[in-house]
């Protein structure tokens, strides 16, 4: 099996998906002879034409509306944003009709469409580029978010987003796009959304990340059970939405304590969503609070204080010490 | 700078696509129909059997002729006040008002329309995309956008020109510029002399049409059509008309209608312009329109009469549509919900 | 003291800040001439005159980015945008600007602006007319998220926005806006920004509303009080964001119950920030899970299931009873 | 349709508002300052030194001349690369070095220019804002933003540029047409022959300049400003120019730049040809352009110095500025941070 790094694997998915029906379309700025400023869709101009690898104007409403357009109209398009932070100009089409657009055609219409857009801190870009801007995305019926945290999950998912007949926007951790190589099958396969990883087995406490965090979570429960003899289950929520309550639920009842972990601010984050599902499905197992460990109440900062801002492995040990202590 | 003349055809220019005798009355008792409706639902709206809603007074050439010139298996994608175009275009009167109802969508299977929009501007993308798919899976039609002229000020009006000409794919933006977005009028809009200059800064076609000249709005159309059709790309249509009723019947335009102005459009009223024009041609009398009007107000009381008689909604209709599979959680709301 | 309405107050209110301050000026679709959809400005524009109430083009991006503009350059815009479904192309602005201005330009400007916005059910308006959008707003640091629930509170936080050094965004209640009058004195006040307010003090348990669902609340508390004996302490979230976590806390770790209300969506809604906040703050006092009774995970529906997606008073009751009965 | 010719005055044209000799000898030496600028800190990054930074190698006159033309109490709004813009209105050298060190905003007190705008398009609106707060408090002044072929695209640049046609107020969108928006030839961002005649859509004044022509520049800019300052309104600018460099350091230009492309705008390299004008006029000779490159070199190599001897960033910096008044929550986070 070969090993791929994130960007390659999403890279040869896009490729296979490409091949395989002519109906897919990719759209974004730069994805063209550009190959994507992260060279994710490297080479498929060449290889697929201008009429199915699509370089638009710069205008992010535009992308996310004429995809919509383009799916109703029976291609399955792939938009690319190039950085989340820049797909606010598009959360009206999100919100007010990609979402809607099934309910409100009472089922006849759906918006057979996937939007990709990294995000996250993790390489010193310039301002706006390292936003994480979820929560959003969660609070919107009938849109749903995944976030792969390796290069195989990133393929599997991506392969059921196309395929779903529901919008998905996926979110990649830019951290992770080249953080190593793994084994990543050759076939098509699929994650089925909608569903959890349990990325470690513990018996003390669950962390509860997705993107960037699970190898920090993977991190911290490494030292967590070296130095202090705690042993850590890792949950990798990777579908935000629908939320995979079953898995993150039984976790939590069986080590009766959690702890949650993104980069997105504190307040009104997605945290508090898994928190709120968390503490009221196994309430009477809690042995000591949930906790969020997250980015603060503060616009993703300039760079230089970004390591500052991103929940370290160290953070995470911290809290998860003092949930620990907590009787 | 171009000027952007109006085209009017009724007056007797013959440089335009025209439209046969049996089409221009085909047009003509489908405005006689809008008219009835749109009469009907504003007093079914003060008994408090709909709700707010949009009448097209005034706009029925605009409305229906340039519908009228589209092909059935052209998309359309509609505003909230195009109703009159979503009927010939084949949506049963039915919906509409179940749309008025609270109760709909403004959709039927089979139709290639797109829900009414609500939020303004936000459905030319929409169109463009569509555009985009016809031409990629080789379906020789077209999708045009119906929207107002106060949607020309939202940055959506403006990227969906701008790919469309990037693009040069068969879209047709159609805007009714009627002269007033609720309280705004179009000269609060825009500095623009014109809505049909802002072709220009897409390098696309812009065409300014007499809207209350049925003749003219279905020759212009026609002929965008056939551009689109055969790879000349979008074109921008400012049909200027004049909203002779309230914005919807929530609103009150004695507030801020100057007075005089609608009695000075009342000699423009595009029904009475097609009614004189076919009768001049000897093929409409004034039977023949009382009879149309006739008929059209049984057709309305008819569909009123099958809305009215369906069940009342369901709560379930509420969950249903939101996924193709609807996911645990919500299931589990829904178990909730019944149980309330 | 005079009686009024919540519209009446509001109106009001804009004229004394309108006619104390000259750089007070009004923005929005309709304000004019109409006075505004809900006659909120009525009569301004022959009161103050057309350079300072602006009948804008339609376009909320440029409502709000241009009041941005006008701040930094000394005026005190108030934005009003004519019902909250219509103000996602402006969160772009909201997100990447209003709110980032001071921490961008290291305190050096500020966003001294106002954007009012109707929200919520209740009028039978048609789609996307209904919207409860806060959890959008609620996740951007940088801007502060006030709802009143009467129209004392309703002019007592607009004085406090309209003098407030950062950008705040006041969701007006439709449904409140004419639904009874109360007395409201005529000179100018002010209710802190971030301050929750308890409607009515109890003993069993914490129900906590906002907007529209405070009056709720209420009624809910008086059957439960008449029909069970439940004691039901009533809590005005009021500031959104900030937050006040320590009368919702305190109150919490009184009653040792909490019940959230609020019309928005489940997931992801506010309602899951304050969940969190008290999951964690008021643990050891808790005697049962709380719960939420909000929207269902659907878009906002046409009017005819508008009652069935509202939460009620009975249903307010029926899931405090549930977790009164818990144990 | 009207044409809109490129105006440009080194060639002879005297129909433009001119610059005096001094004026343009302080134009020149800032491109200096402006390319030597660049120079340095490209090398800075590729040490590691400083961050992704956006150089304006080849766009030096577009930068600096139409700079020159305002008057340091008019707000400038710029992007990501107007530090040359920025550098003439009064921000110290050092705070652009600390941008692209990640470590501040690029703002400076009582510099009247907004913090760099790195969404592309959104601080249109907030120059149209400044406008209308300058003529409300009775201040002669302007306001300026500075944009890309690329932002041309966006909505906020149509919104920004109807909302300043229909008020009427003293803005000027200055855009920089580099042929480029990263890989994205101008050519694909509009089918619109030139991004001046988008001024129709508006109704408002189009002017298309030769944006390697300080002189020029400096002309249309100042013409502008005095448009605007009588009440005469917006006016739009399209400075034709070529951006020589990558489109930040994180982009490679060799992936999508026509071979050749390049070396056909080394001959319109504004720094080259404002040297040849002025030395033309014997104002400027070999020593003073050797003189001041050394000068400008010296100048930024000590800024640099002085800010690599600055304290690290302190964590409570991150918080400190988000409210005027840090809220409680804020707070407890703050000293939750600085705990760790
Ligand atoms: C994005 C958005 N903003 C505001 C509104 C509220 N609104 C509904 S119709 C309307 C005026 C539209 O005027 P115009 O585009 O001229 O169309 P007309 O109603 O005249 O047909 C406004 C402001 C809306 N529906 N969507
Ligand atoms: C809203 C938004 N979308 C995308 C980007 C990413 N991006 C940064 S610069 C750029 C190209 C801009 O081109 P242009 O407007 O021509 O300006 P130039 O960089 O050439 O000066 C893009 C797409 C962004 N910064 N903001
Ligand atoms: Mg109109
Ligand atoms: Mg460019």
């Amino acid at each position: 099996m070969p090993e791929k790094n994130m960007v390659e694997a999403i890279h040869d998915t896009l490729d296979l998906l490409m091949a395989q029906d002519e109906s897919v379309v990719m759209m974004g700025e730069d994805i063209g002879v550009n190959g994507g400023v992260f060279r994710v869709t490297d080479k498929m101009l060449s290889k697929y034409g201008a009429a199915r690898v699509i370089d638009t104007p710069l205008a992010e409403s535009a992308i996310v509306g004429t995809a919509l357009g383009m799916a109703v109209g029976g291609l399955r398009p792939i938009c690319e944003i190039q950085f989340l932070g820049f797909l606010y100009p598009a959360l009206d089409q999100l919100i007010s009709h990609v979402s809607r657009i099934r309910d409100r055609s009472a089922g006849h219409l759906g918006a057979k469409m996937v939007v990709r857009a990294p995000y996250g801190g993790g390489i010193r870009a310039p301002e706006q580029h390292a936003d994480s801007a979820e929560a959003y995305l969660t609070h919107i019926p009938g849109l749903k978010v995944v976030v792969p945290s390796s290069a195989a999950d990133a393929k599997g998912i991506l392969v059921s987003a196309v395929e779903d007949d529901d919008p998905v926007i996926i979110l990649e951790p830019i951290r992770l796009y080249r953080m190593g190589r793994e084994q990543v099958p050759e076939q098509l396969y699929r994650v089925p959304l909608g569903t959890a990883r349990i990325v470690q087995e513990g018996t003390d406490i669950s962390v509860i990340a997705y993107g960037a965090m699970v190898p920090v979570a993977q991190e911290a429960a490494r030292n967590l059970q070296r130095e202090q003899g705690v042993s850590v289950e890792v949950v990798d929520v990777r579908s935000l939405s629908p939320l995979d309550e079953e898995t993150l639920v039984a976790s939590v009842r069986k080590t009766g304590r959690a702890v949650i972990v993104h980069e997105a601010p504190l307040t009104g984050g997605f945290g508090a969503e898994i928190m709120a599902t968390v503490s009221e499905q196994a309430f009477w197992w809690l042995k000591a609070p949930v906790q969020r460990v997250t980015g603060p109440d503060v616009p993703f900062p300039p760079y230089a204080w970004e390591d500052w801002y991103v929940p370290s492995a160290a953070r995470v040990q911290r809290v998860v010490s003092q949930v620990m202590a907590e009787e | 700078m171009a000027t952007w003349p109006m085209i009017s055809v009724m007056g007797g220019d013959t440089s335009h696509v025209s439209c046969t005798d049996e089409e221009a009355l085909r047009i003509y008792q489908d405005m006689v129909v809008l008219r009835a409706f749109d009469e009907k639902t504003l007093t079914l709206q003060r008994q408090g059997r709909v709700g707010t809603f949009a009448p097209s007074l005034g706009q029925e050439a605009a409305e229906i002729a340039s519908a009228h010139a589209l092909e059935p298996m052209d998309w359309i994608a509609p505003s909230y006040r195009d109703h009159g175009a979503l009927y010939v275009h084949g949506l049963p009167l039915d919906q509409v008002i179940l749309f008025a109802m609270g109760r709909s969508g403004s959709y039927a299977a089979g139709v290639r329309a797109l829900p009414s929009s609500i939020p303004i501007a936000t459905h030319l993308l929409h169109a463009v995309g569509l555009a985009y798919a016809l031409r990629q899976r080789a379906e020789p039609q077209v999708a045009m956008a119906y929207f107002g002229d106060g949607a020309t000020s939202e940055g959506d009006f403006h990227e969906a020109l701008n790919f469309a000409g990037v693009w040069q794919v068969p879209v047709i933006f159609f805007c009714q510029n009627n002269g007033w977005a609720i309280s705004t009028a179009v000269s609060h809009q825009t500095h623009s002399e014109t809505l049909a200059q802002k072709a220009v800064a897409y390098g696309i076609e812009g065409i300014r049409v007499d809207g209350n000249d049925a003749l003219a709005v279905y020759g212009v159309v026609r002929e965008a059509r056939e551009r689109a059709t055969e790879g000349g790309g979008p074109t921008l249509i400012e049909a200027v008309t004049y909203r002779m009723g309230p914005h919807t019947t929530a609103d009150d335009p004695t507030r801020y209608r100057p007075s005089g102005e609608l009695e000075g459009h009342r000699a423009q009223d595009p029904l009475i312009r097609l009614g004189q024009y076919l009768a001049g041609r000897s093929i409409l009398s004034a039977e023949d329109q009382e009879r149309m009007a006739a008929d059209s107000r049984d057709r309305i009381n008819e569909a009123v009469a099958r809305v009215e008689a369906m069940d009342p909604v369901a709560v379930e209709e509420m969950f249903r549509h939101v996924y193709q599979v609807m996911p645990n959680r919500l299931a589990r709301e829904l178990r909730d919900w019944g149980a309330n």
